[in-house]
């Protein structure tokens, strides 16, 4: 089976919006399951609330779209008590790290085998551009309209010090680099994440003099410093620019871990 | 009266604008009574857009659209998917150069897209070119208060296009452009 | 051999394509189709490596385009075998 | 003096809340009731001591909410049917301690996410019984955007007054239209009263409501949602000290239900009468007005502002009615309640999917009674 | 053959729930129903495929439930009053996704955390609306030990027969109490009607439920809470798919409940009707009890063992009643509901503070009336 | 004022079991406001739902004792609403470890000026010893009767990773360090955690072989490590026992904060 | 005929399992039926801890104390809370070593928590006691069924002691030592 | 001079202040006072720092006892200077 098998093309096009990124990292994940060659029986979609959890409803295998935030507790449900399937959770950056933050957390304690990918628009964009906790200091949304005046976070180092096995990030340009860490995320066992930094023209880019796709294309092509170039800059002392982030892998282990199928 | 007039077109058009504008200007301008109601929903993002607007002189109870006898469209996806019913004795204004199908009931042809992108410079004004139209076409409200709703409706600098774009629609009826 | 085709169906042309193609085989579009959409023009697509060379090495090349294009608007069909000619190819 | 503006029924709940002197936004974004916070977000941080937030999720957006109402400033949330559910805990925590807070709900189409952009009033009932325990609240419901905002203003005057939650159950239809509105340049005003130096706080007066002690102004005041006696100590285990608290929390609002009952009334000697609150108001007031075209005057109404506490009262205001038709955005609500007061049929008339009842869908029902 | 056991009422449900094969259990503790979790946390690790989960809150517990019903097996949660206010956004979830499951609520007084070791029955009505928008569900109310136990199997059957959450709504009074319980080997068993191969998965059969098709068996079933055809995809927008499926999740339980109506009659015959659902029902069997004794035979009693949907064709089973008693562990829930459908007069007798009505209070009641 | 004076007299003896670490932690911190010299008027405690959460009542202030987990979310409502007040907030491993988490790591990212005492006694106490987040792998509780399986947060690695100004840790038994870290905390703009672990020997301590309150006490004493010393350790490349924990100071930064009075 | 029995002391003497041991042997070693019920609640913590017991041969319908008749008293604030108030026909059992106060009703005084220190080296036992004076006393149940509660409801490996203390209960009400 | 004391209608009887105290002052009880608790014994009480020195250096010196006691039952109250005599401090 080809990615393209896994797609439910009686559902394409897709409800995104021209541009976003959300399209180019569904493709990554297909693409890495089916590089895996995981069943498509076997393999359960799972998400939130917003336009990154509507990836699920494109896929043709068993799929739950839940409630805003909650994805991996009924995700927790299923695995556990069918440790058989695979389960990949698709949400963003406000399903995950507003209202989602605590099962977040928990299940990288608990090292439950999941594989979560966030997508991260820096925004909330199904509900037209509120800030999320992601929102970069000084950025402007709905919410924001003076600028953010929270600090964001950081998922991964969240995700690192909760105990997740897998993390790491890419972007929605990164297609390559990103399927392989969705393959690493995938074959790991425990739990994985895989932070998507992505564009949303719609709702974020404009807001933020990013007007046109290619804009946030090439802000996301330029300010993505690989994480073994930030540990050499951190023993310089140099610091990153308020617009650059660091992709990569932040940690890949293996402590114990819930809910292996054996 | 009660008139009932319904946009629509795809996202980024600002069919939604367009119908506040001519609600405000009614409302605040002409002493009218108006209510714009507007479709949501993330159908509505890739799809076509739609928005209505209830003008009348008297107040305006039931306020969603029933029959709906002005229709301005500015895609083909919207003409079918809100404008192919229009009754036989509506009048349409159509972006001639994004709508191909016509309708059975008088219509305005309005190049309003290419005309904005030629003689304006900025294909973003095309709604506010076919509000001129329809305004031109129907008097529906006064054009001094369509001006006035536009003034206080667009972003701070772009005054200027935005009312030759309603003059270059006023224009596009007068000369006769649009005519059946 | 095979053919880059670019379903029009799909596209919402975001011209996210044109900016990735190592070969700038994307052109950005400059007439509506009838949904409105400016899908791109493919220029010189048997340039393309995966179109050239994936029945070769009997696996994916490139496929940047593909993979990236957030519409799942570009795929490879099958093609008979271009007539040979000179291929200019621009790194 | 007065302004007009065109605006949409969301934004004339956040402008009502400016104008009733609110100072607290806390809340989270869900269509169709976001406009209110994005207003708030944009005209809050200019106005002195306010301040809009947006919390992680609803849950701590109703408690960032109480725990403002504490300070003594008049705080609001805006959310709607997931966001509200997941409120509930916390409302019942706002009953408990009696504390003040407007809470916005624009129905949409449930259960769960259903329709996010579609008109419904589906929540009417969980306002009332959606959190645990017994309990009675105000509920508040308009049918313009000139009530959105006069309605937004007296649910603060009302929070203030009975120290309780109180719901502007409006619905999408009216949150998101925009229609003409008149913005006074001041609005009436009902406030906290005080608690007396030396009183315990919560100790009810006759009106079985207890003063008001805002935190730091030195009354100590311990907050619980447990049972507690009048010091506000925790007694968990006194059967009939949660009786005393819970009685008159649930008296102190609905003793009062015919007395602040907000509604109007057309055509006391009709024999068809129609019970309406919210959108669908709004196509009872079509019929209404079609029908003296008609050359007709059967038909009356009672439409309600104020729906919980129920004002069961009015009802009789009626004497020939023959059937009650109650329209609703939901399979038939407070049908239920009107049911329970009166003996003359009532006729739900439910209409869901996100769309108002036609004039003429009401019209044919009333026609079957005529 | 079956085992005598001298249990708790809640031990007695989670017995249930085993016997009845529940395989997964996912909650978050909370007084007065933690020996629930607790006996299962024993007990569920031991059986195969069992599976018992601490959630980080009650939201996840409820979350995880419905996602191990997706996998095809039996699952539940138990909880309490401030629990049970935090599922209700996931329990409409479970409603309008068709997802069997079960609830359990221990009711102890709220609102708030009000008084977390006391008896009430004060979440009957959030039981049933406590969820945006309109639905139905099933609940069920013990009033023994063995009942706990019974009713927990009944509710897994019904849940599976139904497609819905189904709601055991005990109390302190009887989770807590240890009795005489007697444990069949076997218990009554009703699954899943399963999907037939190739039928879209929300396309219902003629009693208006669709078979279910577990995750893991090749139907590809897309899952949402969102208003959805019957292939499962979003239709948010279309108001006749939402009416459609909306009435569809109501009437395929409300059509059938004088017909899964569980209920015991005493004294058909009788002019002063007591009608009483869960620890009451011990106080007024003890006064039909009593009047024997005294030679009387006026009082009669109808129990709900089943309340919700509420099967209001049993109140014309005592022709002469002249008043119905109700007594409830609240300010009068079923009561009202009573109200709206008979012309007896309904006298709710309200208990709340924790303790259960005394015979004597009860029968001081009906004596008004004899 | 002394702390004495910050008691409501009329309420104690309190609810506590003898031999309850909570009544400790309790006189630290009233002695670390006497000692900063806080206003009473001015000084708020907000709690949730656990023994720990039972503190507030016991203080002789306005306070808020709300919904289990949620003492952070009521107090970013008092502390932006007016600034002027002190608020400290009392909770437990179970009401912010577990049905907190969110709001706790969300006020870590925005930094808004609370101090929080987190009383972990490895159990939910209230409810008669279910196992908690905090619960280290292995010991038992009411919910874990074979043994917890899943690992635990260390609370204060993620109140780092989040972005806390101030972050340290003691225990019930280090009285006199516990109460210079909460005045630290006081004293720290933004937002502030102090994880105090804690004897529960009605529900935790007789289940884990730990039967007498003495024996409680002497493994805090025993087997906290301070943290410079596990620095050294970790140079060393040795590992804690498992029951070993670090305590002291773990940050004390100034990122930008919320809510702090002007 | 219907049997209610109220135990209290503080928690930690074993009120709650004495009670349930009482009722278990009642229901399934003596073919009668029992409810019992207790007190929770934080307040129960440090202060008094109580459980009652009704005991019947008949089904038991209202399944709580009304007038209890049998009160088994091991705490001062055990007495003044729940056993001040017996009434003159009740019976009580009291651990004379720790409740100061006496009844109005007939009592016995068993020193069983001295007896439970001094005799078998384990102060932990002195509800066992309590139990075997009580049915000694009452002979509210057998004792066969008694023995059999305790066996079925202790931890392994301390069925001996907990026999042996049962029987000591029995032998300090046969010695006459609890006679009011 | 200040007198050590403890409050026993608080003190719970968990004797932690008999493992933290320097001079062990504080020793289990055992006799159960009328709520059943055995509340610790004071051991020659005049040792403790905090009595003897607190006056003198106009501050709280160990207070340890006091501090840790959960149940707010150790304190210190006002008392007549103890009359001159031996002290024997054992470390
Ligand atoms: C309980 C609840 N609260 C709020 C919402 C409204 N809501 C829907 S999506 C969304 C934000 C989604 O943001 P994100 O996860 O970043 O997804 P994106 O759309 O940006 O991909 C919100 C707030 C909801 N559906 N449910
Ligand atoms: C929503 C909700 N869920 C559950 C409970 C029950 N509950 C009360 S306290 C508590 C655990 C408290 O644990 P922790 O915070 O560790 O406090 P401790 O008692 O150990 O000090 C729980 C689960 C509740 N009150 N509310
Ligand atoms: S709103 Fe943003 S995230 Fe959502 S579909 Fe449009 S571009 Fe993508
Ligand atoms: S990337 Fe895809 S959708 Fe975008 S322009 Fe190219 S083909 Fe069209
Ligand atoms: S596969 Fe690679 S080379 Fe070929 S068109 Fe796509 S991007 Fe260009
Ligand atoms: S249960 Fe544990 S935490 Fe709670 S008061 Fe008792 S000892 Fe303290
Ligand atoms: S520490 Fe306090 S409560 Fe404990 S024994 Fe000593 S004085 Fe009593
Ligand atoms: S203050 Fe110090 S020296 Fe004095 S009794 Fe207490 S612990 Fe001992
Ligand atoms: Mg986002
Ligand atoms: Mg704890």
């Amino acid at each position: 089976m080809t990615r393209d098998d896994w797609y439910r093309h009686d559902r394409l096009p897709h409800i995104y919006c021209s541009g976003c990124g959300n399209g180019s990292i569904i493709n990554c994940v297909l693409e890495a399951v089916s590089d895996i060659g995981w069943n498509i029986d076997e393999t359960v979609f799972i998400s939130g609330i917003g336009c990154s959890s509507r990836a699920p409803g494109y896929i043709q295998t068993d799929s739950l779209h839940t409630t805003h935030g909650r994805a991996i507790a009924f995700a927790t449900g299923v695995k556990l008590a069918n440790p058989d399937l695979h389960i990949v959770i698709f949400t963003g950056d406000g399903d995950l790290g507003a209202i989602g933050g605590n099962h977040f957390i928990h299940a990288c304690r608990r090292n439950i085998d999941l594989t979560v990918i966030c997508i991260n628009n820096y925004i909330y964009g199904m509900t037209g551009g509120q800030g999320s906790p992601l929102t970069p200091y000084g950025k402007k949304s709905t919410t924001t309209p003076y600028g953010a005046c929270e600090m964001p976070f950081d998922l991964c180092n969240l995700a690192v010090a909760a105990g997740a096995n897998y993390v790491s990030r890419w972007t929605s340009y990164h297609v390559t680099e990103l399927t392989k860490a969705v393959t690493a995320g995938l074959l790991t066992e425990g739990f994985s994440f895989i932070e998507v930094i992505s564009q949303c023209p719609t709702s974020y880019g404009r807001r933020n003099s990013l007007r046109e796709v290619s804009d946030q294309i090439l802000y996301l092509k330029n300010n993505a410093v690989l994480h073994q170039r930030w540990k050499r800059m951190q023993e310089k002392g140099e610091d990153l620019s308020s617009d650059q982030f660091v992709v990569g892998e932040f940690i890949r282990q293996s402590r114990p871990s819930m809910g292996v199928s054996r | 009266m009660r008139h009932e007039v319904r946009f629509s077109g795809f996202g980024g058009q600002g069919i939604i604008l367009s119908a506040v504008i001519l609600g405000r200007a009614a409302v605040l301008y002409d002493n009218k009574n108006a209510v714009q109601t507007q479709v949501y929903g993330p159908e509505a993002r890739g799809g076509a857009s739609m928005s209505a607007v209830i003008i009348d002189d008297e107040d305006i109870l039931f306020p969603k659209v029933i029959n709906p006898n002005i229709f301005v469209i500015m895609s083909q996806e919207g003409f079918l998917k809100y404008g192919a019913g229009a009754p036989g004795n509506a009048v349409m204004l159509l972006d001639s150069g994004l709508v191909h199908d016509r309708p059975s009931c008088r219509y305005y042809e309005i190049p309003a897209s290419r005309e904005a992108k030629d003689r304006l410079g900025k294909i973003i004004v095309a709604n506010i070119v076919m509000l001129g139209s329809l305004v031109a076409a129907t008097g529906i409200i006064t054009k001094e208060a369509l001006e006035a709703g536009i003034l206080s409706s667009v972003p701070k600098g772009t005054e200027d296009l935005n009312i030759r774009a309603m003059k270059l629609g006023f224009d596009l009826i007068m000369e006769g452009k649009g005519e059946p | 051999m095979m053919k880059l085709f670019i379903d029009e169906t799909r596209c919402k042309g975001c011209n996210i394509c044109t900016m990735v193609c190592p070969y700038s085989i994307f052109t950005p579009g400059d007439t509506p189709n009838r949904r409105g959409i400016y899908v791109p023009v493919l220029d010189r697509p048997e340039r393309c490596t995966n179109c050239r060379l994936t029945y070769l090495y009997g696996r994916q090349l490139c496929g940047v385009c593909s993979m990236i294009c957030p519409d799942q608007a570009i795929s490879w069909i099958a093609d008979e075998p271009y007539s040979a000619r000179c291929v200019v190819i621009e790194y | 003096m007065s302004r007009t503006e065109f605006f949409q029924g969301n934004i004339a709940c956040a402008e009502g809340a400016l104008a009733a002197g609110c100072r607290f936004f806390g809340g989270y974004p869900i269509t169709p009731s976001t406009e209110v916070a994005e207003h708030l977000a944009l005209k809050l941080p200019k106005v002195k001591g306010g301040c809009f937030i947006q919390m992680e999720d609803e849950i701590a957006g109703i408690a960032a909410v109480i725990g403002a109402s504490w300070t003594g400033v008049r705080a609001m949330t805006a959310t709607s049917g997931p966001g509200f559910s997941l409120m509930m805990e916390n409302i019942g925590y706002a009953i408990m301690t009696e504390t003040p807070c407007v809470i916005v709900n624009i129905q949409r189409g449930g259960p769960s996410t259903g329709q996010p952009t579609m008109a419904a009033q589906g929540d009417m009932m969980q306002c009332r019984f959606g959190s645990h325990g017994d309990s009675s609240i105000i509920a508040l419901c308009p049918a313009s955007v000139q009530e959105c905002f006069e309605l937004t203003v007296k649910a603060f005057n009302l929070a203030d007054q009975f120290r309780t939650p109180v719901f502007l159950m409006a619905d999408e239809a009216i949150g998101h239209m925009r229609e003409r509105i008149s913005i006074p340049d001041s609005v009436p005003y009902t406030g906290r009263k005080p608690a007396e130096k030396d009183t315990l706080p919560f100790k009810p007066d006759e009106d079985l409501i207890p003063g008001f002690a805002p935190f730091g102004s030195g009354h100590h005041v311990p907050v619980t949602g447990l049972t507690h006696d009048w010091r506000g100590y925790p007694a968990t285990t006194n059967p009939d000290l949660h009786a005393e608290l819970v009685s008159r929390l649930y008296h102190k609002i609905e003793d009062k239900r015919n007395g602040i009952a907000d509604y109007e009334i057309e055509n006391r000697e009709a024999s068809v009468v129609f019970i309406c609150y919210g959108a669908p108001a709004r196509t009872v007031a079509q019929v209404l007005h079609d029908q003296k075209h008609d050359g007709k005057d059967d038909l009356g109404c009672l439409r309600l502002r104020i729906v919980w506490p129920f004002p069961e009262a009015l009802l009789e205001q009626f004497p020939h009615a023959s059937v009650f038709i109650v329209p609703e955005l939901n399979l038939g609500m407070i049908s239920r309640e009107i049911q329970r007061h009166t003996a003359v049929p009532v006729r739900s008339v439910s209409k869901i999917g996100g769309e108002l009842h036609t004039p003429r869908e009401l019209l044919q029902v009333a026609e079957e009674y005529r």
